[in-house]
């Protein structure tokens, strides 16, 4: 059949043009499938300590620099009577010079992840969801044609119908309460 | 050579361009800011009113960017911030930003047990030890439902 | 190479268990994409019209008699003092008597669309996260493999990277700020 | 005819076996309830306890499912559920069921334009002609943050 043809030309080549936001939604999927035990978007560490005596009894905009971070200082408030928190880059420290502690929260983003779950949940909004509708009408092609591009006993009716069959059943049964 | 040059324009595409100013939100309407101050010193009178904050970001919801706390530059005050989830996310980045938010103040009676576990936390935070009979009675927290905000 | 033919041989048979949950993705994608324009759950057709007179006084459970909805009928709540909701499978009528007006609320489940939806958006929780995983690491295998798998002038050497390269510059441009 | 097969097979499948109760959110604490009449009689001394209600689901936000209306079944009296978005899922199918609910009353002052708002579509939905100058302060509406749920 000529249209085969064609469909395995299209597979191919739309197979490539997608194939990089098929990787970006299937990572970014398996993140956000796991937002309640896992966060996607940032490595949080704490550490905690004493705070040395002598930065005690320091006002602040010294104490920021004698910690040497008066370079990417972004700004600090008071939080408290004694205690401030200073913002460095996408990290935070928090001086609590009554208690005499101090607790650093350093931030790493996971950049990539990140900006790939923004594309997957849709942040963007605005023409992004043209684009991402886009992805969903080639992966229905992908999928359609991906099922009867191959010819013979390897084909749709011998052997993919079985197997298309299979992978709905689990679904199936999630959806009608068999499985939880 | 020809894949590397590829990388490398995909690479140099990836340098995002920050903007200087982010809306959050609805467009602000209000052009008065009133201070956090003023608001906290007597939040009831405030209930069911429209008002423009200003301060600094002092923390973000780190998962879902459903809130974010403000703090008052001088008196060391701090509001809660609250938006609908999914409707507005406030980036992590935000933090020691300025930030301009319009909403209205919502007070909330929490329960008991949210009083207790509100307690626990804090005493953790501050390394004391959390005594359960000191907390009597449910706490009342004041917060900002959120309209639209810009972010330094 | 012998790898190639691996590769081909699990792609096409992954592509056919997997389809059907591709199709689902894809479509659910499409709806819930835009969830702030469309209902993708439910369709609501709502109708207004006068009470006629005779129904005007009679107690809720007579009407609902007389309406000829006693068998469906799941219930029904006083809404003021004069009006009442009657609940019929999906729908709901509320009468107002005092008005002398109704309306009637008819809900059509989209309910393939619907049970999809809570698919991908996970609301089944449990058992079903794990099943959505396999399903994203598969479709990684799934464009992985299809980038390698063709050999020669249209293999990805020659094609299949600069396709690939195409494809990744919108979504980079949206992420980047250049596109919006 | 295999295909044919299948199809019925998977058709078969697909009927869904219906529960009678479903459950959301957290496991439900308290043993007794507490009539919506008791708690709007005096809401204010309501607020920051955790109370188990029953009625009849009247209404269910029809887009996320993160709300919905529970009614008393004799005194036609309606309370607003509501949970975090996602955390719970109501479905529209619960209208008209009965439920009870575990959660703490909230008192949300609306601003004026909200209440605006809610007066036209109020207005709208019993056929009357609104009127802006009628409003002249701003509504409280008392809601239930949920906790937990079972309905039917």
């Amino acid at each position: 059949m000529r249209i085969r043809k064609y469909l395995r030309i299209w597979h191919r080549d739309l197979g490539y043009f997608f194939a990089g936001i098929t990787i970006i939604f299937a990572l970014s999927g398996l993140a956000v499938n796991h937002i309640d035990d896992w966060n996607p978007n940032y490595k949080i560490t704490h550490y905690d300590g004493p705070l040395p005596a002598r930065f005690q009894d320091m006002p602040p905009l010294i104490l920021v620099k004698e910690l040497g971070l008066a370079d990417s200082i972004k700004g600090f408030v008071k939080t408290g009577p004694a205690s401030v928190r200073i913002f460095f880059g996408m990290n935070v420290l928090d001086v609590d010079r009554e208690a005499g502690v101090y607790r650093l929260e350093k931030v790493e983003e996971r950049s990539w992840l990140r900006a790939f779950n923004r594309l997957h949940l849709n942040e963007l909004k605005n023409n992004w969801v043209w684009f991402s509708d886009l992805f969903a009408v080639v992966l229905l092609f992908l999928s359609l044609s991906g099922l009867v591009m191959v010819r013979g006993k390897k084909g749709f009716a011998k052997r993919g119908v079985w197997l298309l069959a299979l992978g709905m059943v689990i679904p199936i049964m999630f959806l009608s309460g068999i499985m939880s | 050579m020809k894949r590397m040059s590829i990388i490398f324009v995909l690479a140099l595409a990836m340098v995002v361009v920050g903007g200087d100013q982010k809306k959050y939100g609805k467009e602000i309407t209000l052009k008065e800011t009133t201070s956090l101050k003023t608001i906290m010193d007597n939040p009831e009178s405030w209930l069911g009113k429209k008002v423009l904050v200003q301060g600094t970001v002092t923390d973000v919801c780190k998962k879902r960017g459903c809130w974010m706390k403000l703090a008052d530059d001088k008196e060391g005050l701090s509001l809660l911030v609250k938006v609908r989830d999914g409707e507005i996310v406030f980036p992590l980045e935000a933090r020691g930003k300025k930030a301009v938010v319009e909403g209205a103040l919502e007070k909330i009676t929490l329960t008991m047990e949210e009083t207790i576990e509100r307690h626990k936390d804090q005493c953790q935070l501050n390394g004391e030890k959390f005594e359960a009979k000191k907390v009597t009675r449910p706490d009342v927290v004041y917060r900002l439902r959120a309209l639209g905000a810009v972010i330094q």
